[in-house]
């Protein structure tokens, strides 16, 4: 069985504790709202992209150690990116949590390959959550949360 | 591979039980099927070691029984081949995956005069949720006629199709055992515009299953008829469409958010599962789906069409015009289910008289009044046979039907 | 008679599995209650020598199943003294009765503008559905606040129900262990002239239960939160109101006749009783009445006192203002579900430590959205417990917690 | 285990093959249907009541041994009865057939000795069904339909 030092990494503590990028963006900032229907954990993602970039982000809300420290490295991970390299991001991270579901099977191999290439830094700390299945939905709230705010952007 | 039925009996334990000192000779499985001692394990194993909650709770026991729960959905999902495993509903079953089609769906989609196309042969669950939108809503109901020998009779088929939005029709008669053409239905169904709406209860249990070659919107079927637990079954619907259908019962597990004012519903498949669902029966209907696809799916078919064949040769030659048996002739338009009049002997007697020989066959309507009534008869006696049976058990059903005549006094 | 936890635990299997090398410590049970031998094996027993068909069928097996099954029926009518065997319905879950009541009873008597009353403390299996209503009919929604220390108030109990139609409630809550005042509450709707619907998933397995004294209209249970199986619960109602209300699923057992321009209904409880029922679950939840009838359900409740008298005096003792226990602090109007809040530690990241010394809580809104906003929180950690814990339970809770502040650094 | 020649006594089959009051009656006579919704077996029952005394019954409709035999069986015990002994015929039978259902228990002590006197005949050759639970349905179908039949008679 897995330990809990697999789970609550100390960096991971770290974000939790205190969390980066913490807040609220004023419009236009695009908002998104996520919820893990099993523990009713909420979260908000409030994203400025100007130029195909990301300006600014912001995470609200509240929930357990794992899906705050997730939304924390994922605000310092993704910003300033480019949104092709945020989506490659979001992908390389999902691989990470195992969920290869049928939708990520459709990515086509560039796509897959530049995944792979993504520095995930931080994030790699909660390559241990996989060992939790529960808390896999915890790790990846922000990540969904993100993707819908992305997927409200004004179009270019 | 050829099955043999009398190896596979030994993993039913109901089969070691004698009573007047003889084994049982099962012919019920249309109604129902035994459990192989996989089965039986796999629900006492899971309740002795890993019994716990489903999807709400943190621990590890919660997480297992959780994974175990899943697999048993992927592995209905493969063996149906569904696109997505999102697709698997579960039920209590196939009567309420059949109401969830026509109350959910069609509540959201059926107005006063729309068209509903059922056939003659269906199961009472496949007719009364229709008649129920038909005093709800008053939707039209038209009827697809049959043939001498039991079969659909298409010749009207893209006349009774014009302009209808659902049609609702069995893969296989529980009375007649007749196959249906599902592919052809569910290309008329769509060529018309129509939903095509399978319901697989007595298919799925005895033939390989594809929803995906049939090109069906929804599909309904029970556990318990292919050697399950009760208490499960599976709606399986295209995604889109699930995606669309209001929820039909409420509660716990299918909601993203509940307010004092309102709810939200969760993604598929939870969006249809509300209340805690049933947790045994799951890993029971997996267990029993392992042990079918382990024999292999064309086997089953091929050794229920040997049965078949070797029954209605049996009975035939022996009985001759004593015997009525409904439904085609032809074994590759029929599963190994056999409904039939012996003389003038009501079916109830005649099956009270097989039971003192241990042969147990049902008799009645079958949850088929408006075939009954084509047929013009109350009631039928109906041998159905499945993997556990085989040729000794169709002689045990010829030699009781002789000591039938003996008490009437033919 | 006092109930011993490590004896009573020897008849549950689950406790001989050990995880990381110890027992499990399950403190999950109002979520669902782990399994005793009994239960197990009066199931596969059933699948191994009487499995068949229920109501049918001639044959003896056939008559054997259905008077097993019957049984089932008659000891659920005893266990919660309903005036008739009847009056026995059986659903897949508590949630489906809940949906029974709402949908059949309330699409058939409730219109635009008319009340229904709630409290503040339902599951959403009692909240969702009326939500349903509201959207499709227009009724309106009145709740019943809660006091601060997570009882009903009362004070405006008559204002509140002036008018209306319905008053659904729990017996006890989910997440405070609140045991409500249920024969006042129905005494106060039938005052009103509204129904009491009793939602008694939480009550039934820890207390006795005597729908007459209360007076109650309708009564919602589950099987697997009393020791019996998942997919089976109960709805109890009273004759004259299930005899009037049309029927919910629609297809076999629940008719009289079907024709193709109709059909009628069966008479009780046949009519709410929709294709093959949970026939070996119905096996399971009879034995696991008798299990606890054996125990004595007045003897199950003075044992569920001790335990959560022992645990708030434990927990408060050890932990002070560490730790926030919701719901009345006084033993005799709570059951022994207690949900807390442990210094500012995520209640999933609490339930997760505490599953390293095998300690299972749940964690969540279990639920109860509404009451979580009440509380101000999203989620609580939530131990449970029941017949098979005792005082060493409560011990390991609360030293489990302990290993909670380390990690998380306090 | 109860064997055959306890169900399917000569008698009984007599009837079957041979059934006692068949047919139909014209109105005012009372027309009442039962089903068995097991079997799907369909009865009709035709009274004619006068002065509180069954003039006549038919009995039409199809059916198993067990139910036409004591469709007949009943049409022939209460041709000429009053309607009083009818109904203490009917709890008689019903008694025998082990039904003592809530509603029986309420009939007062009176009522009970008077059913008790009340004599069967050929009707004790129905006795075996009682083992056979299953038929009990086909026993009591008609007794059901003659039921029905009298409470929809004209208030006299
Ligand atoms: C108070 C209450 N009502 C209803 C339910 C729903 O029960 P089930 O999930 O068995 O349908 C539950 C349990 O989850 C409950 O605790
Ligand atoms: C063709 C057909 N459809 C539907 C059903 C209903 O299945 P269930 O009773 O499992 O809901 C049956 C079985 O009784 C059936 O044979």
């Amino acid at each position: 069985m897995p330990g809990l030092d697999d789970l609550y990494r100390e960096i991971i503590l770290d974000h939790y504790r205190t969390p980066r990028n913490r807040g609220e963006l004023p419009p236009p900032a695009v908002r998104a709202e996520g919820h893990n229907p099993l523990c009713g954990d909420e979260i908000q993602v409030y994203l400025d992209v100007a130029d195909g970039v990301v300006r600014d982000i912001k995470v609200a809300g509240s929930g357990c150690s794992i899906s705050l420290s997730s939304a924390s490295m994922m605000s310092q991970a993704i910003k300033g990116k480019s949104l092709d390299d945020v989506t490659a991001l979001v992908n390389r991270f999902k691989t990470m949590m195992g969920l290869g579901d049928p939708d990520a099977i459709s990515i086509d191999d560039d796509a897959a390959s530049t995944a792979a290439q993504v520095k995930l830094g931080d994030l790699e700390a909660l390559q241990g959550v996989v060992k939790f299945p529960v808390r896999i939905k915890c790790a990846t709230l922000a990540w969904n949360t993100l993707l819908q705010a992305m997927s409200e952007l004004p179009a270019a | 591979m050829t099955l043999d039925g009398a190896l596979i009996r030994k993993d039913f334990p109901i089969f070691e039980r004698l009573i007047d000192g003889a084994p049982i000779v099962y012919l019920d499985s249309a109604n129902t099927a035994q459990k192989p001692r996989q089965v039986i394990d796999a629900m006492s194993t899971f309740m002795e070691t890993s019994y716990a909650p489903i999807n709400r709770s943190a621990y590890r026991l919660a997480a297992e029984a959780t994974d175990a729960f899943e697999g048993a959905r992927r592995k209905i999902a493969r063996f149906i081949n569904a696109p997505s495993v999102d697709e698997i509903v579960f039920t209590k079953n196939a009567t309420e995956s059949l109401n969830v089609v026509a109350q959910s769906w069609g509540r959201a989609n059926l107005r006063a005069g729309d068209i509903v196309v059922l056939t003659h042969m269906e199961h009472h669950a496949n007719i009364v949720p229709w008649h129920m939108l038909v005093a709800e809503r008053g939707i039209v109901l038209r009827w697809v006629p049959l043939t001498a020998d039991g079969q659909l009779d298409l010749t009207d088929l893209t006349t009774l199709l014009d302009g209808a939005k659902v049609f609702s029709f069995t893969a296989m008669s529980n009375v007649l055992g007749t196959l249906t053409p599902v592919k052809l239905l569910c290309d008329a169904a769509h060529a018309a515009g129509a939903l095509a709406v399978v319901d697989g209860c007595q298919y799925v249990p005895h033939n390989v299953t594809d929803v995906q070659s049939w090109g069906a919107d929804f599909l309904a079927f029970s556990s318990h008829k292919l050697c399950g637990p009760s208490g499960i079954g599976v709606l399986w619907g295209r995604t889109e469409l699930l995606d669309a259908m209001p929820p039909f019962l409420g509660g716990g597990n299918m909601i993203a958010d509940v307010r004092l004012d309102g709810f939200t519903t969760a993604p598929l498949p939870a969006k249809f599962e509300a209340g805690t669902p049933p947790i045994i029966e799951a890993i029971g209907m997996g267990a029993a789906i392992d042990y079918l696809s382990c024999l292999g799916m064309a086997n089953v078919r091929r050794h229920e069409m040997d049965i078949a064949s070797y029954a209605l040769r049996t009975l035939n030659e022996r009985y001759g015009d004593d015997i009525t048996i409904h439904g085609p002739t032809n074994i590759e338009l029929r599963g190994a289910t056999l409904s039939f009049a012996f003389r003038d002997i009501h079916p109830h007697d005649l099956s009270q008289v097989l039971d003192q020989r241990n042969v147990c066959v049902r008799a009645g309507h079958h949850c088929a009044k408006p075939l009954m009534r084509l047929l013009g008869v109350n009631a039928t006696a109906r041998a159905s046979f499945y993997i556990y049976n085989d040729e000794s058990d169709v002689d045990a059903l010829a030699d009781a039907l002789a000591g039938a005549s003996d008490i009437f006094g033919f």
